[in-house]
């Protein structure tokens, strides 16, 4: 199930976006509306994914994660939601395109996998009928030739008998099988980019493990770069180059995972970090982040994980914008600060 | 598919005590009636005497149990007995006037599939702008407006003042099909309104619960344009509670016949088992009452399976 | 009409009522003579205007001794089915009258002891006693004849649904509720000419607006048995004819004046002197029908000079003899009451006259059928509004409403002096003493104040002007074979 | 324990439920209110406000157009139509909620009960509902009046009856849904009896959709009554119904065909009402909407 | 643990199913273990392993089909449906979703109230006293009392969950996935309030997580479960580091952790297939279908529960090999984790 490298768009080939980024997202801002008006939900949202890195997104429910994937795909309906920034994907800014371009390169160029595999799934359709509608939307083939690359996308995902599974509806399958369809849906156009929303949070470890192996290993094979959205850093530290961790619409640091986990420099992260429970860990001991993420509407106006910070200082209460050092970046007043005190106390 | 059949068998198994239940409840019903059939049958000029060697001519001095028994007995057999008053075969009046009936009911669905289906669709993918709310309020609308007064005034109207449809009757489905329409056009028309209404709020509802769910963002995630996405997947997963509603309204449909039959004159069993209940004609009510249970279990059966064909879970879920 | 009558076409009748059955004798309602006569001819026929009667397939018909009848019968009529009509189907049809379990007719012959064909066109028939409505009632149901052969041929004898008759027109095809479609019978014995029609359909609507409905819409050339609202709207169309003729149906109250408040002669009295008859008759008539305090229209032979207005509108007079009566304060009258809406409309505003003076009525409603049930076998209430009528000899309309058997004596009881009244009329067959007989009678009734009688009906039809010759009678039976279209 | 905590002070929760607001946020459910209060306003003050008595009889002035005397005509008694309009709105109201009064009565604890035991109590009776539903309600309704009898009363007792097994139903599949749910399991972890589960944690959840459905089945009930009064099963003369006028009226539609329009209005306004009532209502309900 | 005091919560053998013949789902197959006073006792087990059947067995909030359970000796099931109603006020479940657990038509106080009103303690100003005070303890402050459920966060409505599980004092409490729904510093936090309470009320938890480390965090020992059954019971630190059941050694290496560079590297387990279906459980060791050891015996003979090291329980045919490994090559993992 080659695709010749013609048949790619020139957006994949025409890589000419800063520092051989294949996606760049640069001052994303974003704005939904509800029944009480507009709210800011991201803002000031800046990253990059290099061709076949692995990109981990971290951060607590809430934090703007998913908005951001979705603002990159652009599947948030315009009537509530307002974008603004630049969001470059090759030599094209998506934020400028027509729907129609857009749909042109969702599947095709990025594609998506969603954490909820019960609901993810047309539930009236075989999952071998969405592979195949995935492939004729995106190229001119045969039927047939649909159908046998579909085969051969669930056969790649590891499932035994892929012609008798993709007869079957999503709700006789379980729940790492469905989420093995949807990596099979979401890679069967070999796309650039695959963004993987929390694919593996409804499913036990075992599966998880089988799941996000398996997410490497086709990554590795067919050269997609994955921007990987999770609450678990763990997750995150095995199986990512490098990660942003994002809190209240913003991101707050970023960086290889190896130096982030090994050094983070924003109080948050260092926080996150040491909330994990484990074993042997002394009980009563975890170091809990006090008080909670503020309301989108109540953001307070400079750091805005000032009220929480251990750190907090006056100077914190002024906006701060994100700094930018060697390959890692953080937003923070402070850092260098109590980088030295972190080296100091050491 | 295997579930399918499974799931037929199953209710056609619980088909029989509702329809036993059912024919009770009728039963019971007609019998507790104050008033005697046999003194409708003794005639204008009577004598008590007359009237009970009729009473016991027809056995209605008999108890409940008995008579009961004695009808589901020849029920059983297809014998539904002999109208009362006009000692007509039941099973021949019924099938002489459901037709009719029918074709009023079936008309009705289709006329408010035509209008209910797209104006749902319309109100789901402009949802919150004026056109959404025009299409609810209509939808309101049809559901308030009483339908045999709204059939008297399309009669004055379309009818009497215009002359575009006949006033009234009916004209035999099997003898001239083209005119057996005609006729129809203006009742279906007044019963149609319900089925609209409701077919476009639930339509509405169901597509705007199948357009924000989760598949829907894979769909398009995937590139799908939203066209495909409305039409394939949106519709077909809404066909479902189309269908569902069209049962339920087959069943609302005949009560409503029934009133509108009588403004049309309509030959149907609707206007036949209000007539007939209200002279205490047994066997037509008994057998009209049955026709039309068995007719509402049959019609939901086929939704069911139906649905279960077109969604899978459906298949599952009984 | 100065027009020469036309052979040929479908008439096409709108009426509201589904016949109970088409067997003459198992039938029970006066609409069912819509059809009846169309299919049946009868021994004795009657002037539609007078009810004078009149030979039919009995040429003439002698009184041998005061309990003796002897009919002479018209050579060559042949039924329907082709068998003839001779002494032996007489006797046939007279005896299945009488002993048919299904029979409504039993009491109509009740007193007859022997039939016998005296002849192969000749028939008597002995009685216990003198009853000079016997011809009369030949003239109805009991005497319209059927083919033995089809009775013989039907299960258990039951015709109700195929019947073969010597009228002018033959069965085809009976839809219950909806329609009924008679053809010509060609070999018809009143002549090669008639009928005129080729056939008949009788389409069934119970509503009556649809029903009038399909004769402005062109669907039908004739509609019956409607009432004062389509006759007024359709009086202004130019192209239907409306028609309204007085008939013998007439809308009353029965009393149960065996008990309670009715049983006082002044109570009675003062609900007769309150009713404003031509009021009501105004207005739920239109004007169409003829007020009165009898049970026959003024016309009629039976009906004496002094009966139809012997209670005028009197509200002094009825709040008087309520006093006399001991209910100064007025007297409650448990009242049944049909409920559609005409009848219902007539009940208000009759109520409303009667609570003029302090009468005041406790209306129930209740389906035609359940009424008789309530009223009259179980005795409940007061009076009942119903229409009635429609006997084919005046003896039988007081007998069957007054007589202690009748089950519109809901109480059951004889006042004094009048079984011997009853009796005087049917033991006379000579016309003016029967007539005096008949005027005592009705006094009788009137003073004694036995129901409440309001008005008489009328017939009412509308018809296109192509339709020609067609009268609604006086009994409200109309007759088809002389009726033709004009097709020009 | 802290005993210290006692004392603090706790402030009022957010704010209550606010029928102002409610209205302020649905137009037409504040037109729908003022509507239905406007009416039961009218009829319980007809005696004051209708220009005529109902059961006014003038024979010589029937079926009169409107006028200035007359403002919506004269019926065929010659009756005021007006009037006769504002004490029926009485009556509607009264047939609504007889309707609507008995249904809730009986299919209400019934689904409870059938719900709550499930078993074999709920498959037998649940047939029994199943056959019911199979008829048509109107048919259903035109039996049971002639088993009770003929009147406005009886009718409505006859549609609530009708109406009672769709009730049930609803009432049974939410309390099915409301039985799994963890509060009430949690309420059995704390040795709560089954009367305490019903009264405080299944019914007051599981009646959300019955409340919307009732207010519905008001405007359905209004329409039946409109409905069986066509079929002479509802009048009470010579009292004033709306199903009743628009009945008396239309064997007078050729005559005077506006004497149609004031009742069919009265029932279309007013079942309008009630739908408009009630979709807000099912909002307002909704606890995915956060509407107040 | 004391040995005099009688177990708080003691199973043996117990059996739960669901469903009838064709749908039988033995959804707790022959459990056994015990529970002392005052221990917190994790249960481990994949989605469907029936974790929550077995604490809702535990406590008396169904009845199982086989088996036995005593709580301080006394067996629940033996008592008249008055007594268990009372009973059941010491055995208290938590579950998993704090946004399910409260009636949504109540405020948080009344919800907190109204185990007092069931079992019919004080008055009303007492009970609204108590309850304060309780939510106080969890650390909820009371302004969000009369809250309705849906206006406060899920770490918060878990918080009024444990104050109204403890209002009636009970001894034991289940904790049915408690902190699986929150946020990671959320879930910090919850731990640590749960390790105080019971601390300060002497209280006796089976805490259910199908999270490893939370629960080996917080349990004194974990029992390892699978398919109705449990494979492995012993100290929470020892079963994490040294399974002695191959599925235990799956679980614990499927579980991601923050060693960065490290854990890449490691060798891990990645378990084929999935849990098999309820109704026909595979013959002899229910894991051999996804058993990286699995023999031919595997699919035969069930292996039976065995102490193989004072207190801890294996039921695995190899369940010595795995143990002389340890004895082999604990020095120099141990030796690895160190450096
Ligand atoms: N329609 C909407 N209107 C207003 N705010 C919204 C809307 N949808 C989402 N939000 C808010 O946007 C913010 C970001 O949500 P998002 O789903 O991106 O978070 P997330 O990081 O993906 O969280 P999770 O881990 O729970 O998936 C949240 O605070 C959410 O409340
Ligand atoms: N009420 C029930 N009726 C039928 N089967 C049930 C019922 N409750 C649980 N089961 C079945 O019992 C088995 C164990 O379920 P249980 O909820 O105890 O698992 P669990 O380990 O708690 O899973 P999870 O992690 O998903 O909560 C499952 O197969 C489940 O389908
Ligand atoms: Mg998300
Ligand atoms: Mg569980």
């Amino acid at each position: 199930m080659s695709v010749t490298e013609a048949q790619r768009p020139e957006v994949a080939t025409g890589m000419s976006a800063g520092a051989g980024a294949l996606l760049s997202v640069d001052g994303l801002k974003l704005d939904l509306r509800d029944e009480s008006g507009w709210v800011r939900v991201l803002d000031d949202v800046s990253f990059q994914i290099r061709p076949r890195e692995t990109l981990g997104v971290v951060g607590e429910s809430g934090c703007g994660k998913s908005m951001t994937a979705l603002s990159i795909m652009q599947l948030l309906p315009p009537r509530y939601a307002r974008t603004e920034g630049r969001i470059q994907f090759g030599d094209r800014d998506l934020l400028t395109l027509s729907r129609r371009q857009m749909s042109r390169i969702r599947g095709r160029n990025i594609s998506m996998i969603f954490q909820e595999p019960m609901s993810a799934l047309d539930p009236v359709f075989t999952v071998g009928a969405q592979i195949i509608e995935t492939v004729l939307c995106h190229f001119k083939v045969s039927r047939r030739e649909a159908e046998e690359r579909a085969i051969d996308a669930l056969d790649s995902v590891g499932i035994a008998a892929p012609r008798e599974i993709a007869q079957l509806y999503p709700m006789s399958l379980s729940g790492g099988m469905r989420q093995r369809v949807m990596i099979a849906m979401a890679l069967v156009c070999e796309p650039e980019l695959l963004i993987a929303d929390e694919p593996t949070t409804a499913l036990d470890v075992t599966i998880q493990a089988q799941i996000m192996d398996l997410l490497l290993k086709l990554s590795q094979q067919k050269g997609t770069a994955i921007m990987f959205i999770t609450h678990n850093l763990a997750l995150v530290s095995q199986n990512c180059d490098r990660m942003i961790t994002m809190y209240g619409g913003q991101v707050i640091e970023g960086g290889p995972v190896a130096d982030v986990l090994a050094t983070p420099r924003h109080p948050y992260t260092t926080g996150l970090l040491h909330s994990v429970p484990e074993a042997g860990r002394a009980r009563g001991t975890l170091n809990a982040i006090p008080g909670r993420v503020p309301s989108l509407r109540a953001m307070p106006p400079g750091c805005r994980f000032e009220p929480r910070c251990p750190h907090s200082a006056p100077v914190c209460r002024q906006p701060v914008g994100i700094a930018q050092t060697g390959d890692r970046q953080i937003r923070c007043h402070r850092w260098q600060e109590l980088t030295q005190q972190q080296a100091v106390s050491l | 598919m295997h579930g399918v059949g499974k799931m037929v068998l199953r209710r056609l198994a619980q088909l029989i005590p509702v329809m036993i239940i059912a024919t009770f409840v009728v039963f019971a019903l007609v019998f507790l009636m104050p008033g005697d059939p046999a003194v409708t049958l003794a005639g204008e000029f009577a004598t008590e005497a007359r009237i009970n060697e009729i009473r016991a001519l027809y056995g209605f001095d008999q108890p409940f149990w008995v008579q009961y028994g004695h009808w589901l007995w020849n029920a059983l057999q297809f014998d539904f007995g002999r109208s009362l008053f006009s000692n007509e075969e039941v099973s021949r009046l019924i099938s002489m006037r459901l037709p009719h009936t029918l074709l009023l009911v079936f008309y009705a669905l289709f006329l408010g599939a035509i209008t209910g289906i797209p104006l749902g669709i319309l109100a789901a993918t402009r949802q919150g702008t004026r056109l959404d709310k025009a299409i609810t309020s209509l939808a309101s609308l049809g559901v308030a407006v009483p339908n045999f007064w709204l059939g008297i005034i399309l009669v004055s109207a379309l009818a009497l003042d215009w002359r575009l449809f006949p006033a009234t009757g009916a004209v035999s489905i099997f003898e001239d099909p083209l005119g057996a329409l005609y006729y129809a056009t203006l009742p279906a028309l007044a019963l149609s309104t319900n089925v609209t209404a409701v077919l476009t709020r639930q339509v509405r509802s169901a597509l705007l619960e199948v357009l924000s769910s989760q598949f829907i963002r894979t769909l398009r995630a995937k590139g799908l344009r939203p066209a495909a996405v409305l039409w394939r997947h949106g519709l077909r997963n809404v066909a479902a509670t189309m269908l569902t509603i069209a049962g339920l309204q087959f069943n609302l449909l005949f009560s409503s016949a029934v009133i509108v039959e009588s403004v049309f004159a309509v030959p149907g069993v609707g206007s036949l088992i209000s007539y007939s209940a209200l002279n205490k004609d047994f066997p037509v009510v008994q057998g009209v009452a049955l026709v039309l249970v068995v007719l509402v279990i049959f019609v939901n059966l086929l939704v069911d399976v139906l649905n279960s064909i077109l969604d899978p879970r459906v298949a599952a879920s009984t | 009409q100065e027009a020469t009558p036309q052979r040929g076409g479908t008439l096409r009748v709108s009426m509201p009522y589904n016949p109970a059955s088409l067997d003459p004798i198992t039938g029970r309602n006066l609409p069912d003579f819509n059809t009846l006569y169309a299919l049946y001819d009868a021994l004795i026929g009657f002037d539609d205007e007078t009810l004078e009667l009149q030979p039919m397939l009995a040429k003439s018909w002698d009184w041998a001794d005061p309990s003796t009848l002897v009919l002479e019968l018209q050579d060559g009529v042949m039924f329907h089915d082709d068998t003839p009509f001779n002494a032996e189907a007489v006797v046939f049809n007279l005896r299945r009258g009488l002993d048919y379990a299904r029979s409504n007719v039993k009491s109509d012959l009740a007193g007859v002891q022997a039939i016998e064909a005296t002849g192969p066109l000749q028939v008597t028939i002995r009685l216990e006693a003198p009853n000079a409505a016997l011809p009369a009632i030949l003239s109805n149901r009991a005497g319209c004849m059927v083919s033995p052969a089809s009775v013989q041929a039907a299960e258990d004898g039951n015709i109700d649904r195929a019947p073969v008759g010597a009228g002018p027109f033959r069965f085809i095809e009976w839809r219950d509720n909806d329609l009924i479609r008679l053809e010509r019978n060609e070999s018809y014995w009143q002549g090669p000419e008639l009928p005129y029609l080729d056939a008949l359909e009788l389409r069934i609507i119970n509503e009556l607006n649809t029903a009038a409905r399909t004769v402005t819409s062109g669907q039908a050339d004739v509609a019956l048995q409607l009432a004062a609202q389509q006759i007024m709207v359709a009086r202004r169309s130019d192209n239907i004819i409306a028609t309204a003729t007085t008939s013998m149906t007439y809308y009353t109250a029965f009393f149960n004046y065996a008990r309670g408040p009715l049983a006082d002669l002044k109570v009675r009295q003062a609900m007769n002197y309150a009713l404003n008859r031509a009021d009501l008759q105004q207005v739920l008539l239109m004007g169409l029908g003829e007020a009165t305090c009898s049970v026959f229209p003024r016309e009629f032979w039976a009906s004496g000079p002094d009966a139809a207005d012997y209670y005028p509108y009197d509200p002094e007079r009825a709040r008087a003899l309520l006093a006399e009566a001991g209910y100064p304060d007025g007297v409650d009258i448990a009242t049944l009451s049909w409920p559609d809406q005409a009848a219902m409309q007539r009940t208000e505003i009759i109520g409303n006259q009667l609570a003029q003076v302090g009468i005041r009525l406790n209306v129930t409603p209740v389906q035609p059928a359940q009424a008789i049930q309530v009223f009259m076998i179980e005795e409940q209430g007061d009076m009942l509004l119903s229409p009635t009528g429609g006997n084919p000899d005046p003896s039988l309309a007081f007998d069957r409403q007054f007589s202690a058997t009748a089950l519109r004596n809901a109480g059951k009881i004889e006042l004094d002096g009048y079984r011997e009244l009853l009796e005087a009329t049917m033991s006379t067959y000579d016309f003016d003493e029967r007539q005096q007989k008949l005027f005592e009678l009705e006094m009788f009734v009137v003073e004694n104040a036995l129901h409440l009688p309001q008005y008489m009906s009328a017939g009412m039809s509308i018809q296109t002007p192509q339709v020609k010759d067609f009268t609604f009678g006086i009994l409200a039976a109309p007759r088809f074979h002389t009726v033709w279209l004009d097709q020009a | 324990m802290t005993d210290a905590t006692v004392t603090t002070p706790v402030p009022a929760g957010p704010a209550r439920f606010s029928v102002w607001r409610w209205m302020r946020s649905d137009m037409r459910a504040a037109l729908a209110l003022t509507y239905l209060i406007i009416l039961v306003l009218g009829a319980v003050l007809a005696p004051f406000l209708a220009p005529y008595s109902p059961t006014e009889q003038n024979i010589m002035n029937m079926l009169a157009d409107p006028s200035g005397e007359h403002w919506l005509g004269t019926d065929d008694l010659g009756r005021d139509t007006l009037s006769r309009l504002m004490y029926g709105a009485g009556n509607a109201l009264y047939a609504s909620g007889l309707a609507v009064g008995i249904a809730v009565l009986i299919g209400v604890p019934v689904g409870v009960f059938i719900g709550f035991v499930g078993g074999w109590i709920d498959e037998a009776v649940s047939r029994v509902i199943d056959a019911i539903l199979a008829f048509p309600p109107i048919v259903l309704a035109v039996a049971i009046t002639g088993a009770l009898g003929i009147g406005l009363t009886n009718a409505m007792l006859a549609v609530g009856f009708a109406f009672a097994p769709y009730l049930a139903r609803t009432m049974r599949a939410q309390t099915l849904v409301v039985k799994n749910a963890l509060y009430v399991d949690a309420a059995v972890g704390f040795g709560a009896s089954r009367f305490h589960l019903i009264r405080k944690h299944i019914l007051p959840n599981a009646i959300q959709p019955v409340i919307v459905e009732v207010t519905l089945l008001l405007a359905v009930a209004l329409l039946a009554e409109a409905g069986l009064s066509f079929l002479s099963l509802g009048v009470q003369a010579p009292e004033a119904s709306w199903g009743g006028m628009l009945a008396r009226a239309y064997s007078y539609i050729e005559i005077a065909p506006t004497q149609m329009y004031a009742p069919g209005f009265a029932i279309l306004f007013t079942a309008l009402a009630f739908n408009a009532l009630g979709e807000s209502i099912r909002v307002l309900l909704d606890p995915t909407v956060k509407k107040i | 643990m004391t040995t005099q005091r009688p177990n708080a919560v003691d199973v043996q053998d117990m059996t739960v199913t669901f469903g009838r013949s064709r749908t039988l789902v033995r959804a707790v197959d022959g459990v056994s273990f015990t529970v002392a006073p005052g221990e917190i006792f994790g249960i481990i087990g994949e989605s469907g392993s029936g974790k929550s059947t077995l604490g809702r067995a535990a406590v008396g909030m169904i009845t199982p089909s086989g088996g036995e359970v005593r709580h301080s000796g006394v067996d629940p099931f033996a008592l008249s449906r008055k007594a268990l109603n009372v009973h059941r006020r010491k055995y208290q479940i938590i579950a998993q979703d704090p946004n399910a657990a409260f009636n949504p038509r109540m405020t948080i106080l009344e919800s907190v109230m109204e185990p007092m009103y069931i079992a019919g303690i004080g008055n009303r100003a007492e009970r609204r006293a108590r309850a304060l005070a309780m939510l106080d303890t969890v650390a909820l402050s009371p302004e969000l009392s009369n809250r309705y459920p849906h206006e406060l966060s899920g770490g918060q409505k878990q918080r009024a969950n444990i104050a109204r599980a403890l209002v009636l004092d009970p001894e034991v409490l289940v904790c049915d996935e408690v902190v699986a729904a929150l946020d990671v510093s959320i879930q910090a936090d919850m731990l640590n309030l749960f390790w105080k309470l019971q601390q300060d009320f002497n209280l006796t938890y089976l805490f259910i997580s199908h999270d490893l480390n939370v629960a080996s965090h917080i349990s004194d020992r974990v029992a390892v479960m699978y398919f109705g059954k449990i494979m492995e019971i012993g100290p929470a630190e020892a079963v994490m580091n040294r399974p002695l059941h191959p599925y235990s050694e799956a679980l614990r290496s499927a579980e991601p952790e923050i060693i960065a560079d490290q854990a890449k590297a490691r060798e891990r387990i990645i378990l084929q297939g999935e849990i098999p279906s309820a109704l026909n459980p595979p013959s002899g060791c229910r894991f051999h279908t996804r058993c990286p050891r699995a023999a031919d015996r595997c699919s035969t003979d069930e292996p039976v529960q065995r102490e193989l090291v004072p207190g801890r329980f294996v039921a695995c045919h190899f369940a010595e090999e795995m143990l002389a490994r340890f004895a082999e090559g604990g020095a120099a993992m141990r030796r690895e984790t160190v450096s």
